[in-house]
Formats: structure tokens, C-alpha cells, sequence
């Protein structure tokens, strides 16, 4: 099993979403970050204070897949992110130990399997 | 005869009243966890909306018809019916506009006591709540202060509403606490208040609020009307002052939570006293109401009872505190109407204890019956599982924080609904 | 003569009303997202800098010099040329209180309209626009049914701005959305209020500032206006009922966004009649005026008309609603002017229904034309790419909620500026 | 005699200052970062406590006692001694009333110093400072301009507090700044507003009050009330759009933090000047007060002084602007009173130059002398560790935003008190 | 060593806390995050715009713990986080490289064992 | 390749970032995050409640690098996030099986170096 870890443009989060899902991945978490990669740094000013905004904000997507769907994972995160421009994010892939689903105990494939609850 | 001054102030006032229920609402929900914030501030918004229509339909008639002395109006007046241009007596304003003032503490009132029950009772059981305890509860109270009912008659005092306000609300929480019962996480976790900066706004826009409330209960811009005026801002501010020392004294830290808290029950205590009192005597009222409503706040979560926002601690105690002072320290050189004990007339003493006696008694007891009833058409409160998830998303399918991220779009009428069946398989 | 009670009053009303701009701005801003806040809350701040100098200078001159039943008044008051402490006739106060009042609306009108292009206008050309709105539109509107205009002498009545206010906002955000466009995402993604906290507190502030708005357009502290005051109380209590069991009977819950709509539909379809028809029909108004409101704000969104925080819907369709309901309900016993159809006067109905003819049609098409014309000149909208970054950063550089991570301070004349080297060339 | 209409506006007036200082609290926390911001709500909170009774207790006898043309008042009037119903010459409001109003004044003043040292400083030696402060500072220079004080007697005009309030509360906030030192990430780490929102909507709610704050301090519903009123209207307005140029001219952008502050800065200028000028001169001071403001809010941050929310550049220098602005444009055709140069007068500009000579240097010296006592007393500020942690968790052992993960309750009283055994070895 | 990251719901953070606690488990971190599995989606609607929420909040634990822990704290997050409803979450075990603490530069087991201070 | 995940105090972000970026790290993402560790619990009241807050703010650093890069990254994160007292974080490095850039499709170590835009 691995663990995807995708970074992606929160503009195109809902995007990464709907490939995901018409990709057959079922679970996921994600959440916010903020990254700073080669993209333009913004200058903001408040009163006196003027400042560079080093980084972006980002949706950090997290998926452990059993092996069989890594590509497909990857390949969805990073069709459904792109836009061409600097910024678009960077997906890791790692492996995974186990898994345990919480509600059953479940282990390993089994538990990054949806079950019929 | 109409005087524009008075009703140039009687209009803002109003105003000033009403601008208190929002007000309420945003400090409310500062208090409670974000899963329950629109919740709470809607039960807030919905009294706008049904008080305002019971008050006007019948409410208004129980609590300002009838003969003297009674327990209860009549219909007279129900429907606005006769309610016009002409003034009350002893009021140089139009009767509508001291409809729509007397108006506006209904609703502030019936507000109040949805902070015994937050985060747990269901939204439909609590419109028909507040539509019945805004007719059958707070104009029954009034029409005994402020309508000539038995206690105005017995000669007790009663500056704004310590009575139809503040017991009632206060007593009514409780019993509403009771019979809700406690969150389920209630006592096991932390439940704590999700934004404090709206608490403090939202207090100190009570206290603005507070100004017409006590401001306005003498119906004219005269000299009642400013000693009230002036009194409800020494006292909060001698309650704020307490209890900062009160805080220090305990944690040895004055918190935020709590200095809104203070301006609350120093409000509440000055409320019936703030055109019988002097200014000084107003600030030793508001310093003295700290104690006992800090008190039963800080106790109160130690015991089961979850009346959650601690509407009896801050406005049932604080408003019996003002009450008993009344009949202690009112002045007749500076109210033109009465002394208190100090100034040798101990009957206004037993008077005020009558008030004390009756109003608790009648709001529990009207309330319970009122709640009690309810439950048995329809459960009040939502399941483990809702309060859980949050009454937000449960009651009204919205979230008060919304990032958008994860929110796929229904298109009503589009017919392909493509990415909804993706996700429902999902 | 002044009379310092009605003087008293309208100060207060004025500063209620002039309160209700940065109130909408609240409103707005929690209703958008949140990478736009700062841009949509500025919107209503630029109007109370941008449409106060054109009011002072020719806006109040437009509207209220000139004889009478003209189109458009002249430029005999501009830089307010003779305004001073001398009443108009029929009032009290003095003028410049009644320019300061009138104006007080069109800032507040000029912010509405910001409502159908937020998200995507540029803050440059927005500026320009409202600049011209508030001295071509609103003002020639006033002056029909407020400064003695062809609507006035034909015997319209408009109470508190159902014509310059409601219809004009309504129908110019109709026109500008349709010629700003959709957002970029309209219809494709789900754009969502980030903050209804701030929405559920606009709208309370709101209801506070339109008491001043429709209890003062009577300019005085007297019969009227307390009829409108109660009126603008009564009236948006029983919308925002009424809009609860709409949204029961769509969706089966009663949603907090639907309940600060309500109270802004209740308030404008009092808002023309307010002063004119009697307390229960005002009920019934507010009633009945939920309907139409509602089925456009959830028809709208269905269509490709970005109009993003209908203005239409909530503006225009409920100020129809106001202005035609005085034509069958006004009341002489209680305005003193003119009965409607169902008191026997028929002919109202006809003065009414004439606004609704020409007030939509002037508002849509010369909110087209000044919007059309700004667009040769410079582009009205961001692009595609800025409106995914958001408005805040791209027009204003700003972010409305900033924890600070992230951000090196550029140190202006310090020399080094090695930290921004570094980022720069990261 | 009492006037209700004066009365009337005179409640309202006071009613509205005293939601300033809420606001204010609202302005100010939305400037700092997230940690820290209900520490800076409870400065402006607990003025409203500490200075309020201050005010009552001698402030106000100091103010307003006394003979013509001296420095200070005497105590006849401490404890509110003979302060009741009768008018004080030359009003028609109760004195109570008039009290209150000017108390509203010293609290909101007090709590503006606050804004020079926010983030750092200990809330214990602050509510020491602003008790001290609310006494000797501002009640002396009150004495001076409004209490028939040396320049009262000496022919300055300042109608609404440009001594006492702005020029006192600039200077002590610089005193303060110096004193108490910069925060220790000053200059270092990008400090920057958490909640821009609360910064508009906190201005927008200041302006709100400002109209009774300057229209009220004409003490009465009439001719010069108004004036004031409306160039609280119109001086901001042009202030705000003065505030767009110079931002699209230094960065090509209007800012959302830079309207709010032109806001301020709009209402402070005008506010000495509201009742003597005309309103097209309040419009072009509004402008010109635009710009040294603007220079030295961009400039301060780059020098070593903390002067945090930029109460100086704000209040102080503005200020100054106004008070000198009298000397040249006052009109005694709208003001009743006295020209400016450009209307003969030369000698008004004298009277105006000796107020900016003695206030600053007064509110200077007498705040760094009480702070300096103070801190052999107690150390004034946080340690750096502290700072780092956050005045809200440090001081008040509160946070604004809190979502309730990781908080474990603490029974007191349940004898078990296993998980915090557990927490505490963790 | 091994990194524990557990996800689960919101209103069994503060039993998993004290689970963990109860299990001598004392460093780790917790983040809110978003997720999607087999959990009924809600539906929203604000105005006209009627939205079908897919994602709900979670809460992420991260955890690195030494090999002897692993077991402990897995069973600590699946009993402290478990509901048996849909929705309970997932645990994922990912082997650690090296750990550092930041404070003195310990490296690997000596910085996942507390010190005193 | 290495994930290095850096947890350090949210008021010496601004210096980790900037040891980052002296040291060359070019790509990273951050979020906040909220640690349990050795430091110090603090006590809070509100009206009635008091609680004890387990937990304090951190932020959390994710940054790819390739194996050269490891040692550097864990120093500069070490160095800038540094205050001596309990409480500094922890720094885990886990191994990246694949990094994939979203806007180009690159692979692994082409991922994680920048390229001129
Ligand atoms: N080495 C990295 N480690 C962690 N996150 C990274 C790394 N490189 C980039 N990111 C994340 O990806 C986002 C986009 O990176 P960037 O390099 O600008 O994209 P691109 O691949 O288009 O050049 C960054 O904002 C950051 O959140
Ligand atoms: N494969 C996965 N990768 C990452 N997170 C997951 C995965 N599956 C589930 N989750 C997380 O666990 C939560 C609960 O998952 P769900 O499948 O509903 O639980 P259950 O195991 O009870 O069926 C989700 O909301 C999501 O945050
Ligand atoms: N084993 C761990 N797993 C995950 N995060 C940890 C772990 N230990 C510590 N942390 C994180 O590091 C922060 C500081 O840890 P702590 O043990 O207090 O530091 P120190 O290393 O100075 O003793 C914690 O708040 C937490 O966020």
C-alpha cells in the first residue's frame, strides 16, 4: 500500500475531487497549507508595513491506495490540478506499513477497501 | 398632546431596543462551540419575527388593557385594535410607538432565554416555544408591572423590567434547562465559547442597546429618563470594575469572557432601579450585584444542570438584586414617586419582596408547563448523534464558516446530476 | 422655525441610515468568499467617500432644485449653494440636515447596487462608476418622486424610496451584472458565503439603521414617522416568518442566510409604504412580499445571470411589491394624504403602477450606458487568473485574515533587503 | 428650563460615544495579530470600567468646576456632588446628562492611548495607567478648552475635542510608546492585522458615533449641531477619497486597513472644527488633513518607535491639523462666534497656535511622568517569552478562537481529577 | 521507528487524547483536516445554490513513535477514535527514516523518549 | 528521496523560512498544526469552565528534497526553529518512493529540483 500525498491549487481542489472520484478512489482526507515553490511572491501593505507573501495557499490532499491504484491516484491528482502555470503543486507517494480502519479494526487492503456499512 | 422631543427620543429609544435582539444573538453564539453558531443566533432573529407577531396580535393587549390591579389584560386591544396616534395617559407620545417599544422588550425577552437551551434543542419545537411563551409568559409578567396589573397597583417598583425581563427571563431558563436537560458532552468535555470578540461585541452593543432599554422606560426625554440614562452607565461600569477584582481574586487573571459578562449583569441589576435610585447609589447597586451572580456562574457548571449560557446567573439573580435594592435605597427627591427603607419608608421594602415572591414562581412554573406540553407533541431536543455532527448543519443545513473546497454544486434542473451520482457511489 | 425635536430625531435617523453603509458592506462581505472580503466590504466604504462628494457638489442640487413635475432639477443648490439652517418647506429642520439625510440614502443606494458585481468588477473603474451612478441615476430618480419630479406631481407616492432606492438599485444591478458577466466559475463551482455570522449581524444592523431610514422620511418626530417606524417593525417580522415556511416547505429547514434575506425583503417592501398604510396592512405586506422575492433568489442562480447577491430579487422585485401595495391599501386616516383602491380611490392604483413603469426602465438603461461607455475605456473586470487569486490581494494587496507565517517585512531604506533576495530567488 | 428636543438628541449623542469605545475595542483587536486580541478589546473595555468611575468620582468636578482661565478645576463637584436635573448655564439638558456626555469623551480618550502599546503591555499596570490617566490627563485639559479654562477664556475654539482628545491622546500614546519600548518582533518579523474586518467594521461603527460625539457637542438639537453633524459627514468623506489617491500613488493600490484609517483620521480632523466652519470648507479640510497623516503613518513604522496602532499619525496629528484649520477658516455667519484669518480675524490663528503649543507638550510629559512612576512600582510589559506566547493566553488565560480539541476540563471538585494527572506527566 | 497518523472524528479528539495519554504516549501533533470515505454526504443550501458537501472534518494525529510503541498506539487511536458508525477513520502506519529534536539535536529513539527538562 | 517533516513554533516560522531559504530549499509546503509535547500545559477559565490546553500551536513544515539535500534541511530546520527551551519540535524524515510535479508531469529528483519558469 502507499500513502499519495498531493499539493494542489485550491481553485482546482474540486476538480482533483471529481477526477478522483471518477477514478474509484473513495478515501481521502485533505486539508489546507500554505507552500511556496517557484511561483511569484505577492507584496501586500498594510499602514506602513510593507510585506512579501512567500507563500500560497495550497489543498493538501492525502490517499492511502493499495498498489494497484497509485497510478491512477497520481494520474488523477495531477490531471484534475493542472493549469500549466507555475504553482500547480507536487505529489509524493510513500509507502505504507499498514493500515487499520478505526470504526472495525479492519487491517491493510481490507481497511482502504470501502466496505457496505 | 404629542411633544416631539419626546418622541424624537422614544423613536430612537425603540430603535436602540430592538437593535439588542441581533446583538444578543451575536453574543450568544461567540459563546457557544462554531458547529452551533448559526443556530444560536437564529433563535435570536426567529424572536424578531414571532414575538413581534404574537406581541402584535394579542400580547400586546394582555399586558396593557384591562382594569387595575388584575393578573391579566383583556383582548381589548388585540389586533392593534384602537392602538393609533392618540397618546397613552401620562405619555406625550403616540400609542403605536409605545407599542413598538413595549414591543421590542418581548422580544428581547423571549431571545433571552434560548441560552438555556443552545446546542441541543430542535429549531421547529422552539419557534412554537417562543410564539407561546411571548403571549402567555412575558405580557401576563408586564401587564403586572408596567400594564396596572396587581404588583404596579400593590406599589411595587420596577424601573424596566426586572420583573417581566429579567426574573422571567432568568427563571424561565431555568426552567427550560431542566427540562431539555444537559448536552450530552456536557461535564465530560470542555464546551468552550468558539469567538470571544463577538462576545465582546456583542456586549457592548447590549449595553449601547441598554441605553434606550433604560433610557427609554421613563416615555419621555425628561429628567427620569436621563437619571435612568445615566445610571445604567455607572452601574455596568462599577460591575465591570468588581468583577475584574472578583477574577483576580479567583484565577488571578482578569478574563474577556467574564468583563462581558459584567456588563451584562450590571445591566440587569440597574435595569428596575434606574429611575429610583441616585447616580451614587446606582454605582454601589452595581458593584454589590457582581457577587452573587459571579457566584452562581462560577458554581453552576459544577452542578448538573446545564442551563448553558447562565441566563439565571446573570439576569434571574441580577434582577432580583435590583429589585430588593429599590426598596432600600430609592429616593423620592430624585424619582418624584417613592422612597425606600433608608429613606424611611420600609413598606417599599416589602413590596419589592412581593415581586421577588411571584415572578420566579409564575415564569418556572409557566415555562415547565409550557415545555412539558411541547415534548409531548414532538421531542424537543435533536439525538446524541446530531448534537454531535453539529445543530447547524442539523437544523438549517448551513455552516456559519464555509471555505467552499469539497462543495460540489447540485444544478437543480440540469438533468445529468453526473458529479452527484460520483460522490453518492463514492 | 426649527423645531428641536424633529430636528432631534432626523439627526439621529441620519446617523442611523449613514450606520447602514458599512452594515452592508458587513452583509456583503460575509456572503462572498472569503479571498474577496476586503474588496466586496470596500465597495460600500468607497460609496460613503465617493457618493457623499457628488451629493455635496451636484447630486442633492439634481434632486431637489428646479419647479415642479420637471424630469431632472437644476444646479441652482450645487456645492450646496445656499443650504444652511433656513428649512425647506413643509419641514422643520434645517436644510442642511435635509441634504445630509437624502444624501445618506443615495450612498447607501449607490453601495446596493456594488451587490451584482462582486467578486470580479475592478475597484478602479468601480470607483468611476459609482462616481457617475450616484450623480446621473440616483438623483434624477429622487427628484421624480421626492423633489417635486413628474412622479410627485402625478400623485405617486413613495414613502421612504421605493423608486431612487429599491427599484433603482434593483433594476442597475440587473443591468450591470449583465454587462459586467457571470463570474468565472459561476454555475460550475459552489460559491459560498464564508462568514454568515457577518451576514445574520448585517442584516440586524441593517433593520437598526432602517428605522431611521423609513422613520425619518417623514422629517419629523411626529404622527408619520412613528407609523413608519412601527411599520418597518412590523412589516420584516412577518417576512421573515413567512420566508420560514418557504424554506420548510422547500427544503424542510429553515436556513439563517434565508433569514437575513428576509429581513432585508420585509424592510424594503415596507419601505415605500411605511408612512401610508395602517399597522395590520403592513403585516399583511410583509407578509405577501416574501413570496415573489423568494422564488427569484432561488430561480436566479439557475439561470446565467450572475447577479451575485440579488439585488433584483431582494431590491427591486420587493420595492415593486411596496409600491404597488400603496395603490390598493393606502389609508387617508392614518397618512393624511390619499386613499387607495380598496378605501375607493382607484386613481392611487394608476399614480403607482406609472413608477413601475418608468423607474425600472431609467435605472436598467442608464446603469447600462454608463457601464457600457466606462467599458471602451478601460476593462471593467480581472481576469480569469485574478479572480482565482481573489480580489483582496490583486486590487487591494491586502488579505482580510492574515496569520503572519509567511510574510518577511520588506524593509523600506534599510538597504540590505537580503531576506527578500533570498525569496526571490527561492 | 429643560428642552425635550435637546434632551432628546443629548441621550442619543451620549448613547453613541459610549458605543465607541467598543468599537474601538473592535478597530483596534482586528489591527494586532490573532493572539493578542482580546487582550486589546479588554483596553478599550476596561475604560469603559475604570474611567467611567474616575469620570464620576473627580474627573468630571476637575473638568468642569472651577473659576474662568485657569489650569485646573477644583473638586466642588466630586462624587457628583449637586450634579442633578438643573441646566448648567447656557444647555437646556439636564446636568446628569451633560455629565454623562462628557464622561463618554474621557472613557473613549483613555481607551485610544491604549492603541500605542498593545501586545506588550501587562493589563495590571494598565488599568493602574488609565485611572491615573482618566484623572490627570484628560480631565485638565477638558478643563482647559471646554471647563472655562485658561484657553477657553483665552479665545481657542475647539468644538468637539481637539485638545482634550486627539492632540491629549496622540501625545500620551507617543509618551507611552517611547516609555514602555517596541514589541520585541518590531522591525524583525512582519506584524500584521489578523481581521480587516473588524478594522471596517470598527471604523464604520466609529464614524457611526463620531456624528454624535462632534453633533452633540453643540449640547443641543439646533442650528450648530447640525453644522457639525454634517461636516462629520462630509470632511471623512473627502478624507477617504484624499486616502485613495495617496495609496494608488504610492503602491498603485487602495487598501481596506488604509480606508479605515482615513476614516479616523477624517473624523479626528473635523472634529474640533465641526460647529465653525462651513461644509465646504469641512470638505477641504478633509482633504488637506488627508496628507500629514498619511506621511507619518508610513513613515513611523520604518523609525524605532512602536507606536503600534499609530494613535499619533491618527489622532494627534490630525488633530493638530483641525485646531490650526479653525484659526484660518472659521465663519462667524455659520458659527455665531468668531472669524478665521480669511475672514478678517487674524487673531483667531493666535488663540489656535497656543492650544497646539501647551496640549501636546501636557499630554507629553504628564503621561511619561505616570508611567514612569508606575514602573518603579511594577514592570509595565511582558516578558519576551510572554510576547511570544501571546497576551491573551499570558493575561487573561483566554483565547479569541478556540476550537475545543486537546482542552480538558477540569472537574473542581470531582476528586479524581485523573486526566489532568495523566495531562501533566504527558 | 514508525510515524502513526490516525484520522478520526472531531468528537472523539479528546477521548483519543486521553487514550494516547493513558498509554504513555506524550509527543505528538493533531491537525483539522477534511475527509471523504463511506460517510453520508450532507446537503446545504444558501439562497438558490443547493450543495452537496462531500468532505467532513476530521481530525489528524501525527505521531512517531519507537517500534516497541507502534501496536500501543494504534490500539490507543482505534478504541479512543471508534463510534462502529461509518466515518471512524483510518490509521496509517509509515516507517521513519530519522527523527530529530529540534531543541538539542538528539537524534532518532532518544528523540521520540521524553526528557526531562 | 526524503519527506522531511519539520515541526517547530509558530514564532520562529519566519526564521525556519528563512534558514530554508538560505540553504537553498526552494520547494515546501506549511501548515498549522497543534503539538502535544514536554512543554508546559496552560490553564484557561471561561465563566464557570476552567480547562487545561494540552495541546499549543506549531506549524508544520513538508518539504521533498533529494538525498543530498536531507542534512541540509534538517539542519536549517533545526538552526531556525532553535529556542532552547521544551516545546522547539521534532523533525522526521520518512522515504519518498516518487515525486510527481503536477504542472509537467516530471518525475523524482526532475520533481524536486526547480525549473526556470
Ligand atoms: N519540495 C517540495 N516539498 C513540499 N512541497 C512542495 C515542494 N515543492 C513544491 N511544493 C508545493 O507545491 C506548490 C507548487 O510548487 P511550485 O514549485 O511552484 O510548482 P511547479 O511545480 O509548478 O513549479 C508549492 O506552493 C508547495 O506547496
Ligand atoms: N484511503 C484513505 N486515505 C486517506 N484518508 C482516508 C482514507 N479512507 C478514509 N479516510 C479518512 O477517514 C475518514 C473516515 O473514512 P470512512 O471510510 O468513512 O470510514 P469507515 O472506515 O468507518 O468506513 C474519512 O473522512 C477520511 O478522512
Ligand atoms: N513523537 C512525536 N510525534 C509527533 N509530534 C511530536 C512528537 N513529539 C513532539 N512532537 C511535536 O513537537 C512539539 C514539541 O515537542 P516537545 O517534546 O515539547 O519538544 P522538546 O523536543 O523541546 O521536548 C510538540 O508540541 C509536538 O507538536
Amino acid at each position: 500500500m502507499k500513502l499519495v500525498i498531493g499539493i494542489v491549487r485550491p481553485e482546482m481542489a474540486n476538480d482533483v475531487l471529481e477526477a478522483l472520484f471518477r477514478a474509484g478512489i473513495r478515501g481521502l482526507s485533505m486539508s489546507k497549507v500554505q507552500g511556496h515553490g517557484g511561483e511569484l511572491q505577492r507584496v501586500e501593505t498594510y499602514r506602513g508595513t510593507t510585506v512579501q507573501m512567500g507563500l500560497s495557499e495550497k489543498i493538501r490532499f492525502e490517499i492511502a491506495v493499495s498498489e494497484e491504484y497509485v497510478d491512477t491516484t497520481v494520474q488523477a491528482l495531477s490531471e484534475g490540478g493542472r493549469t500549466g502555470e507555475v504553482g500547480d503543486g507536487k505529489i509524493f507517494v510513500l509507502s505504507l506499513d499498514s493500515v487499520v480502519r478505526v470504526r472495525t479494526g479492519e487491517k491493510d487492503d481490507q481497511a482502504v477497501t470501502p466496505v457496505k456499512s | 398632546m404629542i411633544d416631539t422631543g419626546d418622541t424624537a427620543w422614544m423613536l430612537m429609544a425603540t430603535a436602540l431596543v430592538l437593535m439588542m435582539t441581533p446583538a444578543l444573538g451575536l453574543f450568544y453564539a461567540g459563546l457557544v462551540r462554531s458547529k452551533n453558531t448559526l443556530n444560536t443566533f437564529m433563535m435570536s432573529i426567529a424572536a424578531l419575527g414571532v414575538a413581534t407577531i404574537c406581541w402584535a396580535f394579542v400580547g400586546y393587549s394582555i399586558a396593557f388593557s384591562g382594569g387595575e390591579g388584575g393578573f391579566i389584560g383583556n383582548l381589548d386591544l388585540a389586533f392593534l385594535n384602537g392602538v393609533g396616534y392618540e397618546p397613552r395617559d401620562g405619555t406625550a407620545i403616540p400609542e403605536l410607538l409605545f407599542m413598538a417599544f413595549q414591543g421590542s422588550f418581548c422580544i428581547l425577552t423571549a431571545a433571552l432565554v434560548s441560552g438555556a437551551v443552545v446546542e441541543r434543542i430542535r429549531f421547529g419545537p422552539y419557534l412554537i416555544f417562543i410564539a407561546l411563551w411571548s403571549t402567555l409568559v412575558y405580557p401576563v409578567m408586564a401587564h403586572w408591572a408596567f400594564g396596572g396589573g396587581f404588583l404596579a397597583t400593590a406599589g411595587t417598583l420596577d424601573f424596566a423590567g426586572g420583573i417581566s425581563v429579567e426574573m422571567a427571563s432568568g427563571f424561565s431558563a431555568l426552567a427550560a434547562a431542566l427540562l431539555i436537560g444537559a448536552r450530552k458532552d456536557y461535564g465530560r468535555q470542555a464546551l468552550l465559547p468558539h469567538n470571544s470578540v463577538f462576545v465582546l461585541l456583542g456586549a457592548g452593543l447590549l449595553w449601547f442597546g441598554w441605553f434606550g432599554f433604560n433610557g427609554g422606560s421613563g416615555f419621555a426625554a425628561g429628567e427620569i429618563g436621563v437619571l435612568a440614562f445615566t445610571n445604567t452607565l455607572l452601574a455596568p461600569a462599577c460591575t465591570l470594575v468588581a468583577w475584574f477584582v472578583l477574577d483576580l481574586l479567583r484565577g488571578g487573571k482578569v478574563t474577556a469572557v467574564g468583563a462581558a459578562t459584567a456588563v451584562i449583569v450590571g445591566c440587569v441589576a440597574i435595569t428596575p432601579a434606574a429611575g429610583y435610585i441616585s447616580p451614587i447609589w446606582a454605582m454601589v447597586l452595581g458593584t454589590i450585584a457582581a457577587i452573587p451572580s459571579y457566584l452562581i456562574i462560577v458554581w453552576r457548571p459544577r452542578t448538573r444542570v446545564d442551563e448553558t449560557l447562565d441566563v439565571l446567573g446573570a439576569h434571574g439573580v441580577a434582577g432580583i438584586v435590583g429589585i430588593i435594592f429599590i426598596g432600600f435605597f430609592a429616593q423620592e427627591s430624585w424619582n418624584g414617586i417613592s422612597d425606600g427603607l433608608l429613606y424611611g419608608n420600609a413598606a417599599q421594602l416589602g413590596h419589592q419582596l412581593l415581586a421577588v415572591l411571584v415572578a420566579p414562581a409564575y415564569a418556572f412554573v409557566s415555562t415547565f408547563l409550557i415545555l412539558k406540553l411541547l415534548s409531548l407533541a414532538a421531542p424537543l431536543r435533536a439525538s446524541g448523534r446530531e448534537e454531535a455532527v453539529g445543530m447547524d448543519v442539523v437544523q438549517h443545513g448551513e455552516e456559519a464558516y464555509v471555505s467552499g473546497e469539497g462543495a460540489l454544486l447540485i444544478k437543480v434542473g440540469s438533468g445529468d446530476g453526473e458529479s452527484e451520482k460520483l460522490l453518492k457511489t463514492g
